[in-house]
Order: C-alpha cells, then structure tokens, then sequence
C-alpha cells in the first residue's frame, strides 16, 4: 500500500500495464514530455521513452483516429483527451467509428483502447472546461464507461480498462485529482461494471458518481447524525457495463432511489437509473424516485455561482429527508 | 520504374482486376435494379484503375481503408465476390453476414481494415494502423482511399500533419473524380487540384497523375509503398478520374455536362489498357478470355449470393461489445 | 390546404420563411443546385438566388461555424447537416459554442438558427447514416429540440423554428419524406414545446415521436381492437422545449405510460420521460413505466435485421398488454 | 503602407494600447497570485503588439474573434478595464457577470465577438459574421486571432477553404508564439512556419510577419483589412511573437531555454516602440506621461473591481434560452 492521489494513481496504473505489456502505448497533448497539464503522467517518458509514450499536435481527430488504427492492427493504445469537453472535436471516431465497427463488421475487429479524459467541475474553469460528459458515452452503443471516484479505483479500474477488450471511455474527475488515498501495489485490477457499496442503510439508496460520491457520502453522514436516516451509498463507478444486480438489491431493499448526477439535468445516467427501477422494481418502490442534478445549464464560471449549481450535501439531504418524510 | 519494367503478367493481372471491378459493380448495378440491393450503393464504374492499380502493388499484408465506393478497393485485395454482392444484398453469405451493408465492406483477413461512410474519419485511422506497423516493425503499409471532396474536411488536414510528423507508412490517395456528390469540385475548393495543391502544406511532394492510366497509377502506388517500407515516409497522391454513372444508387448523375462524360467515358480505364495490350502483343483471345473467366465468376457469385438467406435474427444482437453480447448490465 | 409529402413541406417552410424575413439564409451540401440529397430543398435556388441558398464544401465545422456567426450577427441562417449522424464531425460548434454563448455572454448574445437534419433509420442505410440523435441534443443545455412526425408539423414547426430567438435542432425523419397529409397554405406556424394528442383513451398513455408516432398509432388501434384496451398517443414532437404539462395531464388520467423510442435504449428522451414521471407523479401510476426502444446496439444494414430492431406495432401492444393485465 | 503613413497620433496609440494590455495582463497576474482571480488565465505578456496593431488598424463596426488568450484583443478594441478584471475576478462588475470568466470575454457592443477556448472552433464562426458582413453589405470585417499550435486542427482547414470560396471579408491571424502549451510547436507540425506555409493550400499569399514590430502589424493589419473590405477577400497572417510567461496560470514555462526567453524578451515591443518614438522625436516625458495614465487607470479599475461583489446567485438561473429562463418545460 502507499498513498496516492488521484492524480498519482493514473500515471501508477499506465505504468504498471506498460510493464507487463509491450502491446500498450500511450499518446496525446503535453502527456508525454510535460507529465500532462494536470500532471497525471509524469515520469512515462522517462521509463518507456518516446517511440510509447507520444506527444501529439492539437488534434483530436487524429489522436483518437490513430488510437484507433493501433488498436484495430494488435496495439492497446491509451489515448488522452484533454478535457472531456473537446470530445465534441473528435465525437465522430468514439461514436460512429470506434463503437461501431466491431459491430458493423460481424466482430471482424476488436478495440482494446482506453480514453482518459479530465471531466468535470469545480475548478472555475467555466462552460467549455467543466462538462460531466460520461452521458455522452453512455448514449453510444459499444462503449464502455467508466468514473472513478477515489484514487484505488482510478488505479484499479484504469489498469482493468487497459486490458479489457472493448473501447473504455475513462473519465478522471478534475477536482479530485488532488484526493489522496491508501493504494495496492503492484497488481491491483477492479473488474469493470461492479458498483461499490460505500455505506450501508435502510431507509434509502443513494446513488452517485465521481465527484458527487464524497458528496453523497457527506450527506448521508448528515442524514444520520441529524435526521436519523440512514443511507446505503453506492459509487456507481461504472455505467456502462451497469451493475444492476447491486443497484437493484439495494433499491429492493430501501425501497426509494436518490441519484446524484453532477452532469446537467435531461437525460443522464439518473434518468436511465430512475427509468429501469421505475419499470422493473416499480413494486417495490415507497416512494418517488428522485434525481439530484445540476440544473439544465452550462456551468458559469464565478466561483460563487458554481457553488451554487453544483449539488452538495444540502440539496442530498433536503431530497432525501423529503423522500423519507 | 519505367513502363518496361512492368512485367506482362502484371499487366494481365491489373486488366483482370479492373474487369473483375467493372463487371462486379455492373452487376451490383444489375441487382439494384432488380431490387435485390435494399440499401444505399456507391459505384466507382470508371474509376477501376485507381483501386487495380493500388491492389497489384500492395503486399498480402498491406492495410486497406477505402470509403463508401470501396467495393473496387475491397475486391481487389482478393475478397470473394459472393461475399461482397452477398453484403450488398443483406445475405448470410455476405462479408459482414448483412450488419454492415454496402458503405462498410471490411475483410481484415484481406488487409481490408474497413469501409468508411463518414467523410474524412478513416484518414487518422490509417495513419494510426501506420503508426502500428511503424510500432510492431513489421513493414506493414497503410493505403488510404478518399474522393476529392474529401480533401476539405478537417480529419483530412489533421491526419496528413500527423502522419508526416511521425513519419508514418501510409499512402493517401485522392481519386479526383471531379464531384462531391452533386457539386462540382471546383466551386467549393480554394484550389484546382484539391489534393496535390495542399502537399506543400505538409512538406509533402505534389504528386498528380492520370488515375485513368492504370500502369502509371501501379508505378506510382509501387513508388510511394517502397517509399513508405523504406521508413521514407507518407505520400499524398491525386488521380484524376472519373465515376460513369451518379453518385449513388438513384442519381441518374445529370448534373454532368454530356461532353464530359462523354469525353470521359472515350477515356475509359479498361479499353485504354486493353488496347495498350493488344499493342504490345497480347492477342485477343487471351484477353477475351479474361472476360469471360471474369463473368462467368460474378454469374457464379450471383448465385451463391442469391441463393443465401436473409441473416439470422440473432446476429443482430451480437458483437456490440467483445463478449459477443448486446448486455450493457450486470 | 394542399396534399404535401413532409419532404415537400421542408421547402414550403424554408421558402415561406424567406418571403417573409430577408435575414434568413440556407447553406449546406448540395442544397442549393442538386435540391438536396433527399428532395427536400428543390426551388429554393431558383427562387432565392445564389446570394441565399448556398452549396457548401465538406466543412460541417465550417458550414455551422458560418451559421453562428451569420446567427450572432443579425441573420437567420438555416443549416443543413445531411445525416444526423454527422453531427459528430462538428459537434464542438453546436454543443459548445452556439449551446453555451448566450450563457457564457450573460445574454449578449442571440443564436436565432435552425440546424436541420435527416434522423433515423428504417433506409437499410446501415449504422452510420441511420441513428436517431435526437437525445444527443437534448442532453446539451442551451438547445432546442424538435422532430416532427408529419408533414403539417414539418411545416409548421420548422417556420416555428426559423422564427425562434433560440437555435433548433430540427430533427427530419428519413422514412418519413414520403409520406403525405394535407397541409395549410401561407402562414400556418405550429408553436415550440406542444405535443399532440392523436387519440385519446383512459387505460394508458403512449408517448412517441417521429417515426414511432404512426407505429404507436397503428398499436393503439389494434389495442383497440382486438384487446379492448384504449390509448392516448401523444406525439411529442417537441423534446425541447418538453410539454410536460400535456403528458402529466395524460398520464395522471391513465396512470400508465409507455414511451416508443427509435433511439438506442440508453439515456434516451423515454428515460428522461420516465424518470419525470416516476419522481413527479409517482402517487398517481397504477404500474410500472415502460420504455419500448431499439435495443442497445448500432443499426444494423440487412432489411430483416434491421427491422427486427426497431420498435413497431407489436412490440408496443406487446408493452401495453403485459402492462394493464 | 510605408512607415512615412503612420502619424505620430497613431504611433503613439499603439503605445498607449500595447501598455495598457501589459500593464492590465500584469495586474491579472497579480491579483491571481493574492488569490483573486479564481479560474485559469492565460497572459499575453510578450504579444502585445499583435492585439494592438490590429485593434488600431479596425473600425469600430469591425468584429474581433480571439481566444482564451484573449485579455489584449478585448481591451484594445475599448472594453472597459474594470470589466475584464471583474470578469476574471468573478465579480458583479465583470463584462459577462462571472458567467463567462477570463477564458471568454465578450462585448458585443465593442465587436469583441467574443473569445474561445476550444481550439479552432471560432475560426469558422469568424467566417460566419464575415459572410454576414458580406450578405448585409456592411463594409465589416471580421479579425480572427490564434496560435501557432491551432493550424493542425480541422477547424482551420475547413474555415481556411470556406472564406477563400466564399471570398469573405475575414483575417485570419495567427499569433506564432513557438509553443502550443508546453510542446515546441516544430516537433507537432509538418511546415517550419505553421500558417505562412500552409496559405498556398488556399490560394492565398503567405504572410510572415515580425509580430513584434507593431507598426509593421499596423501596416498589414491595414492592408489586410482594406483588402477585405474592397471585397478582395480573407487574408492569413502569420505574426512571429513569443509568451514571456507561462501558458495559463500555474505554468513558470521552465520547458523553454534560459537563452530563448531572453532573446525574445530583449525583443520586447514595448522596449522597441518606445524605443522608436524617441528616436523619432518623442519625448520621454510624453510616453511616461503615458505610462503613468495608464498605470493609474488600472489602478482605479482594480479598486472597481476588487469592490464590486460576487454575482447575484440568481443569474446562474438565467439566459440559458432567450426567453431570459432555465425552463426546458411547458
Ligand atoms: C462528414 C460527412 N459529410 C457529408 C457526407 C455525405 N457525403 C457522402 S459522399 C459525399 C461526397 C464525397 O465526395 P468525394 O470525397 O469527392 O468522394 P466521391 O463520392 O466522389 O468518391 C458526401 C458529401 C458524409 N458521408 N460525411
Ligand atoms: C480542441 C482543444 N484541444 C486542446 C485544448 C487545450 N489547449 C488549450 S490552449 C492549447 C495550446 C494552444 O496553442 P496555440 O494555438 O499555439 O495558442 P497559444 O496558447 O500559444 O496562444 C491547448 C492544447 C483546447 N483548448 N482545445
Ligand atoms: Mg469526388
Ligand atoms: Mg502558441
């Protein structure tokens, strides 16, 4: 064990599947020889050196076209995107290239290759640097998608999209990269579409992601201790492939649903959560189920004013305890 | 290379590859018409020497990337013609058993790393399948096909920035068919050769040839791929052709002016190279014989194609992801 | 009234907006000479001029870049990506730029554009010029959303659009083009954010857009018929702005809903649906919410494939039936 | 234009201006370093004469298109100070209320058509209020600022090839400052001179230009602009300058060589004007007369701003639609 930030932990994990595996490179914007803009790969150049570890021109397009032309011809590149936000400048190879062809081709070809991208708010970076895009991937077919929440997982989750044989959209919460936390060495792999069970309670299932896990966990600490509530919070952690199985027990259980989405409000992960229970655990449900979101909005930049949008642990709460009431 | 280092029996092989491109799409042309081709299909009739010449240069294990109008540049990496008019037509027997149809022919065992429908997308995908071989050593060659349209996308200036500054074995090749579908080229390109003229935008020689002349298009394919094994680099290459028919499978193509295609159609690949033989002493027979082998497997093809059944249901629920489910949950 | 085919009324629209508004312009591929790839934009150039109606290279980055730009300063430019599914080469200038700027801008600016789009599937077209992406802009704060399912709605909500302060996507249904209805002459504008009640029926409510609203039709008269059980269908239409007043009204009457979707099972505009329903009027549903959607997958191009995916008239009956038994 | 052109009224604008962008743009990086400015930020300390020789040579109708490197462009075109140091600050008395931030400035009533943080996107949309321009007949010309990293993306290729076509009153400037972010923008891009090398590829004359000299950014600046106007179309321009800080705000730039910074520090354009306004016969009490203005503009600005309070929590509600609401629902 050691303790590693978030941030750490990414560069841990890249470093860790580069050793075993000859077949993984690594390519992107300021990653290779600046250890990246949010210093997640640092030291890479140094151990694997260039012809693995590539900085690239500013251009989306090719990086992620290129990832894809490795990973079809025997390579499992690892392809970072900035900021998730400039996905929109390179959607077409993720979302009609990359996730279908394997499809399209009657499993001709395979893509094992992960995106890292920096999602998220909390950083005063305003509307083009802030989104929680994982939605965006969600809604494609033949994706994987992943957001870790904690530093053990982004090692654990990163080193098992690595070697997965599908394309894994890996989103790092930009706000979190400085938390730190207690990580295996060596070989540590957290399978892909397992939801972690932070805390157990019967009253309601709470269920978040990424930044809004901390959040969740607050909240329900404060459920507690004042409201007397108790709370089973669950880190998602993967949506795509969705652990029903653990969400639903815990649903079946508690018999009410609270998602906290940090992404805008239409159409998110909540909504597809709120919608399969409301559809196959609708009898056992007490109550509504409600979803936490920031508002339908593009995120400002005013520290005050993002604050204000974002869900923290009182708008949780103030949800929950109405739900319970 | 000069003209007499071409040997004759390569000369005979790029005249059967563009006939077998020539007859299969007449035939693909037939089908629709029968209404036996369900989706969209986009010919390349007139533009064989392209793809043939191409197709003869490249070693076994080269990488193809073609578009849309990729059935030429798929048959001539040796693809079964069943196959491909069984993928046209939404049958078991088709490459793709029907889940890709006529826009995405793809044999990855024949180098054919896919057919791409979305403007520009399979150029930094090339490049990446480049970079790979560049990677893996293996000698690998990357040839990538696109129109001239194409050129004025963005994907197109990112992936020749990128394959040049990695230094990276892949060919792009621009057929100039002079149309974007129903525009004329020139009213939407700030220049005359959309290709060759942006080659110095990469540090790239211009290179622009007759796409019509089928030995010329093999001597310069053979060029650049030697270029690009020796660790010399990408090439950017436009040649000039042009389609016979409309852009897809309902465009009469009337956009055109008579003359041009006219003048186009005297130019025809097939009968250039054909008389280019007899010239040189081929005799007819030999030739005439080439056609009927040719014709007698597209009839051949046909019926096997026309003979396979609609796909299974089934398959439409596979290969989503590896596991060779649709389940996104667990 | 004449007998218009929806792919007759796109041009009636466009040109009726002209006539009337000398800031309005059209640009896009083969729109002007060829009179667009599906028939849609036939006269136009011959009516409007060159100055007006503009063929365009292969730039849909450019083609919409030049379209906010026009928009931000004083035109009302209509664009046309030919397949939804190319909005993943310019996606950064809808979902980043126009979607954001007025925000951003603290309202200096106005974004009056429609961006119209061949959707859907049902072509044989195959899985890159067959997706149904209307979701993909529902999820972007800061757009609005519409996809008409007749001709008289593709009239009148498309001058609707043409007038709005806001950016439209304006979603046209491929399979749709050649069907025929009868459609007001001049002025005939069809407001924003209202659905339509097609048909009314207390057991449940069926909400559907596009090319499921006459498949949720043809359902609900045989759920009529041969089940005895009767339907509302309420044709959306609208995703942004979303009607919820008309689709709770109908749901709190039925206490059941079901939504037909073209799109890929998640995240969809049903989810959202189902997720406001199952928080908002909980109390009032008599049963589960039911989501009838293409499977999670890319479409695939065979005709028997692809139409074994799509949703039709059993598959929803099907829904319903399990649903009031 | 000769140097003869330029009245002394105007060279000593293009002091005025280029302080007032260094001055401001160090105040910036002050009140970030007291923890002030809550965001990113990326200074322009070094460029000043790019922002400024183009802001003179504009009218007042004219649009600015800049980046997140876009504090200089904004301020020469006559926005308020206290503006865009309430904006950073995310204050009540920023340009946009906080709701944009420093990467986004945006004063449509001053042209500045606001800045953009995705690279390439505004190049496009740049196109677009020249084709408005055009369309309404105004005389208007839209100037496009953007760094040397930002022509190996697609957004550039395609605006590039759009305004040519269209022949639109649009300047395309690019600001080599030899770095994109941290990567020497040599080892990324195929040509020596990213803009200038690639003009051909749109038929245009390439333009290379010393961006430090602002009267020789002023001349073709002007030039370029009465070309456009003229209706002789877009032109590109490469203006060589350099950073003298880091990229945003956390970056001390330590990837570039001790000896480069200093060579191009001791190129600084104020240094050289000013330099120039006195050999020329302007006395020093002038310019320091000037300096000191502006100084003390600056300091009455950041006082504005430091006193102004945060943003009503109410707006983080508002103009999400025109309709002035959040309200996705009926
Ligand atoms: C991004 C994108 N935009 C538009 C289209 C529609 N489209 C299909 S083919 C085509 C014309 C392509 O012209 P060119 O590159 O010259 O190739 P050709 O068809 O002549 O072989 C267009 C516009 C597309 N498939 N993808
Ligand atoms: C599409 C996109 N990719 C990456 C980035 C991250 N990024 C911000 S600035 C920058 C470097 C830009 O370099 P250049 O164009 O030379 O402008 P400069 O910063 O030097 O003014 C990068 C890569 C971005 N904002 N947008
Ligand atoms: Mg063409
Ligand atoms: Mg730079």
């Amino acid at each position: 064990m050691a303790l590693l930030s978030y941030r750490e932990a990414v560069a841990a994990a890249i470093a860790h599947e580069m050793r075993r595996d000859e077949s993984v490179v690594f390519l992107g914007e300021d990653i290779a020889a600046a250890g990246g803009v949010f210093k997640t790969t640092g030291g890479l150049l140094e151990e694997f050196g260039e012809k693995r570890v590539r900085d690239t021109p500013i251009s989306e397009q090719a990086i992620l076209g290129a990832a894809m032309g490795a990973a079809m011809t025997g390579l499992r590149p690892i392809a970072e995107i900035m900021f998730s936000d400039f996905f929109a400048v390179c959607w077409d190879i993720i979302a009609n290239q990359v996730a279908k062809s394997r499809y399209m081709t009657d499993g001709q070809f395979a893509f094992p290759m992960v995106v890292r991208s920096a999602n998220g708010a909390g950083s005063r970076f305003g509307a083009q640097h802030s989104q929680s895009l994982e939605n965006w991937a969600m809604m494609v077919p033949g994706l994987k998608v992943v957001a870790p929440s904690c530093a053990a997982d982004v090692k654990g989750m990163l080193c098992a999209a690595i070697r997965d044989p599908d394309p894994v959209l890996f989103f790092e919460q930009k706000s979190l990269y400085g938390t730190k936390q207690e990580v295996p060495d060596g070989e540590h792999v957290v399978p892909l579409g397992k939801a972690a069970v932070l805390r157990e309670g019967g009253d309601v299932t709470i269920a978040a992601l990424a930044a809004m896990v901390p959040r969740a966990m607050a909240a329900a600490e404060q459920l507690a201790s004042e409201h007397g509530v108790q709370a089973t919070v669950i880190d998602v952690r993967s949506l795509v492939p969705l652990d029903t199985t653990t969400i639903f027990e815990s649903v079946s259980a508690t018999g009410r649903l609270v998602t906290v989405e940090e992404n805008p409000r239409l159409c998110g992960w909540g909504a597809e959560l709120s919608s399969l229970v409301a559809e196959e655990l609708f009898w056992d449900l007490e109550g509504p189920i409600v979803r936490v979101t920031t508002p339908h909005i593009p995120l400002p930049a005013a520290d005050n004013l993002e604050d204000e949008v974002l869900p923290g642990p009182a708008r949780i709460v103030e949800a929950v305890t109405k739900l319970v009431d | 290379m000069t003209d007499q280092q071409i040997n004759s029996e390569t000369r005979l092989r790029l005249y059967r590859l563009m006939r077998e491109c020539r007859e299969l799409e007449q035939r693909a042309y037939d089908l629709f018409m029968q209404n036996l081709v369900k989706g969209t299909s986009h010919l390349g009739l007139g533009q064989e020497a392209v793809a043939a010449g191409f197709g003869a240069a490249m070693n076994a294990d080269d990488y193809t990337f073609c578009t849309y109008r990729g059935h030429n540049h798929t048959l001539v990496r040796g693809v079964a013609m069943d196959a491909i008019l069984g993928e046209l037509m939404g049958r078991e027997c088709g490459l793709m058993r029907g889940k890709g149809g006529s826009m995405h022919l793809t044999s990855v065992e024949h180098g054919v790393m896919g057919s791409y429908a979305i403007i520009g997308a399979h150029l930094p995908v090339a490049a990446g399948a480049a970079w790979s071989a560049q990677y893996r050593g293996t000698q690998q060659v990357a040839v990538c096909f696109f129109g001239d349209g194409t050129t004025n996308i963005g994907a197109f200036h990112e992936a020749l920035n990128f394959a040049v500054i990695w230094n990276l074995p892949v060919i792009f090749v621009c057929e100039n068919n002079k149309y974007m579908e129903y525009t004329p080229i020139e009213a939407v390109t700030a220049v005359a050769n959309p290709a060759a003229d942006r080659a110095s935008a990469y540090s790239l020689d211009p290179i622009l040839i007759d796409g019509n002349d089928v030995e010329l298009v093999y001597r310069t394919a053979s060029e650049a791929i030697a270029r690009a094994r020796a660790g010399k680099g990408p090439s950017l290459i436009e040649a000039q052709t042009y389609r016979h028919g409309g852009h897809s499978r309902a465009d009469p193509g009337k956009y055109r002016p008579d003359e041009e295609v006219a003048a186009w159609k005297a130019r025809d690949p097939l009968d250039a190279h054909r008389a280019k033989l007899v010239e040189a002493g081929v005799d007819e027979e030999t030739i005439d014989l080439i056609d009927a082998q040719v014709m007698s497997a597209i009839d051949e093809a046909t019926e096997t194609a026309k003979a396979s059944p609609p796909p299974p249901r089934e398959i439409a629920y596979i290969d989503v992801w590896a596991d060779g489910g649709v389940e996104w949950r667990c």
